[in-house]
């Protein structure tokens, strides 16, 4: 696999480096403890501070959301790997305003216990913290025997909207229920086509023969739920839309935000192609769809891909939407 | 080699050891965890203990085994990451707790060092044995020792082959915990990487000792 | 090569129909003849309209640049093929508010060609039309005896800068001189880690080995200036900023924007790690980095690669960046 | 099979014949295509002749030879794109133009008719001989067609057969015009797609007649 890299120990280094400068309006870079990307005007007072982070690979999540409306901080972790408590501590420390800080975590073991450890100093330290986990992805059974669902594109959403609240002036409390409120009410499911191949690894993360593609895949090249021979766009998609649309249930005239999201290699034309079919099938069953949102913007490195999102929205969570955002990779309403 | 207990000497022997283990196992531990996991194990402890061996030099030459612990700890939580970081940080930072200001540990300490460190990971990762994490070696590996008497290096050779025991015996299991409970039986036929990583720990403790 | 469509024959029909369906609130879609993407509100009364389009596969070029402060309309044609005249004098039809038409054309036979017979056919029906050609790529000689440099991610730039003339009510006459100051302005080069391939293609357009890229490519799978061994990102990075800075040339205390763009396949990451180089090189030679853009804009389907591109600004060239638009894939400012 | 002129039923008959023959060699000129172009050359001119031959249905049993063409031109314009159906659309569409209302075509007409497209191509394209493109296949087989005295089909025999030797000579060619000109000496030994599909239309040309 070839990559636009130098050194592969260096990757991480050098992208947040190059995203720091191409963003030097939006956000600023603490490099020791490596690294903290936080909104350039943080803390912003009176306001909740939202810190969320994790393994590297998935851009523009989480330092992309960093902005106006959006994270006050990402800490990003090495390649696929959660970051350790100091930088996550760091950031917490950067964007407390005295309102608190709101901790958004995806469901991973290394990810939780990190985001623990740094949230613990953080209190020590004095600073209120709050823990949201997030997991959207109903691949994974949510059982007592498994690590529970893994949290995948719908985190975009609990930072979109989350950081809405926190914008508008809510109290950590609120900030932290609207999370959750988000997290309860999302489900994605994905898949590959493409492996991705990390920068210090020489083979590929899995296989995939070429006339295989895997369903339920996660988003760090961890194998899914099963593998199938490929097939037209709009059978793989009915494939995804299915268990989500069963599990939260989606029911008729729900109204829904619609996110299609690129796995990092996929070209823009496939996802409307994907786009198409979501919404002919939810069209098909009565359910609203009153927002979209088509895009790579929780990627898996080169993976090429696609994950389908489904957020049931209210009046509220729709004006939370659409609340302005201003941030290297989402932008609307500002 | 003779039957004094286990000094700061050793402790930090066996950390050298084990830091030149990793790397020398670096891919191995990452293949483990490409096919039920992320594909980052071994770069994750690699890169831990390439920054305990950093710190070890500037720390006193008569530091107890406890000191070298908690150093392995403190060092390992800030730069490894991911599920292995926060266990394995924890497994160093309660065995140094236990073996407090000791100068060196004898059989019954080292049992106490290994429990605390056991219950450490348990207490974080809340999994069980039999889930297929490295849980699945500290577990055997502590009752080994626990019953192997009085000789300290005795009682970590049986640790070690316990341990390595208790590595393979993860190949058959489905998993409850971390990533590779994601994948329901697709994980059955596969070693679980942590406690193969746990297995090296123990046997390069037993060689150094 | 897997990808994400039904049949191969239809993936610009789905993906025209996917895109148009996400983005109902920026843009309409004309399917007869196929297809014309316009502004939701054309004509705009008293608005010069800005019409572009060229082959599919370059998404979001040029659709995702429809809407306030830039297109007006996009034609969309085959994959990799130049739209034929019957769309393009539809589109010129569609936005001619009286005040004429600015077609910006990619400097390709095809493209120029068929945007030629428009031109004429909207002529025959009253409506004025200037032609801006664009011609950024420095990979290709320009010479009597080649047909000229390509148009490729420069085309973003003068679209934007264009459209923002022609937002704030400039002539006909001053928004093709707009048009054509930014071409006479901007520079690219571009290279290729992985060929694409065209869906109703059984093959890649081009091969490359293991350890190989191709430098100097062209955004059609079009073989690039000269094939070279895998190299750090930063060497590449000089190779494709040397031609770039010379050419126009670039001078010390110059002012630029600076596009990285992704050619489809690329992660951000990767982009980001190319983008912090050009920087460093660009800060080295005292050129000023007035403004960046990074992200896959005028790509080739799932192509990995990069292209750089410098476009020299004055303050009232500059203004015109900034000024809002609100497209699918470019916002800001509004 | 006679000595009379070429008809409106043989214009019909050498169009299918042509769309035929690209449905049939659609994958070889995209091949060309994708060596020094952009791989799509086959691509288009199948849509296109696909196009051509829904249309033909509609038109009138006895049209003329100019009314095929005419039909044919404004087709290929609406449905090709790219570089390939302005220039077929206009050599149609000229060739059209000099046929005008003959019922038939002579030796002298069909002459006309091939200097009228070559002429409506060089005009678009701005291409001259030796610039590796369709012109290279077009030029000879004019200048063939015009020495072969009056037998038509003598006419389009000779046209077919120095267009197939046009189409050969272009391999050694260094592109001047066209995406093969962005190649410069990489474009050396490949044969341009635009003159291969020139040559198999004059070579449909005279099979049919
Ligand atoms: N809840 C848990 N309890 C005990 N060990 C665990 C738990 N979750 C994961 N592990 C161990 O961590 C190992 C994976 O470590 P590593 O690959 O470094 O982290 P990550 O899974 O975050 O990529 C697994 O092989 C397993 O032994
Ligand atoms: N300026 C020109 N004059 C004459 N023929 C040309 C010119 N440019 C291109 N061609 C012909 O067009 C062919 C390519 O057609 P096609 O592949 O369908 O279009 P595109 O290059 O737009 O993809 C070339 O092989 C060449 O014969
Ligand atoms: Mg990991
Ligand atoms: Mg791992
Ligand atoms: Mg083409
Ligand atoms: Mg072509």
């Amino acid at each position: 696999m070839k990559k636009l890299i130098n050194d592969p120990t260096k990757t991480v280094d050098e992208g947040v480096a190059g995203f720091a400068a191409a963003h030097a309006d939006i956000v600023r870079v603490v490099v020791d403890p490596p690294f903290v990307v936080v909104r350039q005007d943080a803390p912003v007072p009176g306001k909740v501070g939202l810190v969320s982070g994790g393994g590297s690979g998935h851009e523009p999540l989480h330092a992309g959301f960093v902005g106006f409306g959006m994270l006050d901080a990402a800490v990003p972790g090495a390649m696929f790997t959660s970051p350790t408590p100091d930088p996550i501590l760091e950031a917490t420390k950067q964007v407390d305003a005295g309102a608190g800080v709101l901790h958004i975590v995806k469901n991973y073991t290394g990810d939780v216990l990190n985001f623990e450890t740094a949230a613990d100093l953080a209190l020590a330290e004095g600073i209120e913290v709050q823990t949201v986990i997030v997991d959207d992805d109903v691949a994974v059974k949510d059982s007592l025997y498994t690590a529970g669902r893994r949290g995948v594109a719908g985190t975009l959403l609990v930072e979109k909207l989350a950081g809405a609240a926190a914008q508008r002036g809510d109290s950590l409390d609120r900030v932290a229920e609207v999370a959750r409120t988000v997290n309860s009410r999302v489900r994605t499911m994905g898949m590959a086509l493409s492996p991705c191949t990390v920068p210090h690894a020489s083979e590929p993360s899995f296989t995939l023969a070429e006339d295989e593609v895997e369903i339920g895949i996660g988003i760090h090249g961890e194998p899914g739920r099963e593998r199938i021979a490929l097939e037209p766009a709009d059978r793989i998609v009915d494939r995804l839309l299915e268990p989500i649309l069963e599990d939260l249930p989606f029911a008729k005239r729900d109204r829904v935000v619609l996110l299609v999201n690129g796995m990092g290699g996929t070209p823009q034309s496939e996802l409307y192609i994907v786009y198409r079919r979501a919404a002919e099938v939810l069209a098909e069953r009565g359910i609203d769809v009153a927002r979209s949102l088509v895009g790579s913007y929780v990627t898996s490195l080169e993976m090429q891909g696609v994950s389908i999102t489904l957020l049931q929205v209210d009046d509220e969570l729709l004006g939370l939407y659409d609340a302005p955002v201003q941030t290297a990779a989402l932008r609307w309403g500002r | 080699m003779d039957g004094a207990g286990l000094d700061g000497a050793w402790t930090r022997r066996w950390i050298e050891a084990v830091a030149a283990e990793v790397a020398r196992r670096k891919q191995e531990l990452t293949a483990l965890d490409r096919a039920i996991g992320d594909a980052d194990h071994g770069e994750n402890l690699d890169r831990g203990f390439r920054a305990v061996l950093g710190k070890l030099e500037a720390l006193d030459d008569d530091a107890t085994p406890g000191a070298v612990l908690k150093l392995v700890a403190t060092t390992l939580i800030s730069t490894v990451g991911g599920a292995a970081g926060p266990l394995y940080g924890t497994a160093f930072l309660k065995g140094s707790m236990a073996a407090g200001d000791r100068a060196a540990l004898d059989a019954a300490a080292l049992v106490e060092v290994l429990t605390a460190a056991r219950d450490g990971i348990v207490a974080r990762g809340k999994a069980e044995p039999g889930d297929k994490t490295m849980v699945d070696a500290w577990t055997p590996a502590v009752d080994a020792a626990a019953a192997a008497g009085d000789d300290v290096r005795a009682a970590l050779q049986a640790a070690a082959a316990a341990a390595a025991e208790g590595a393979a015996a993860t190949e058959p299991l489905v998993a409850h915990k971390g990533r590779a409970s994601y994948l329901g039986e697709r994980a059955v036929g596969h070693r679980d990487p942590g406690s193969e990583s746990t297995s090296l720990m123990l046997r390069a403790a037993a060689d150094t000792a």
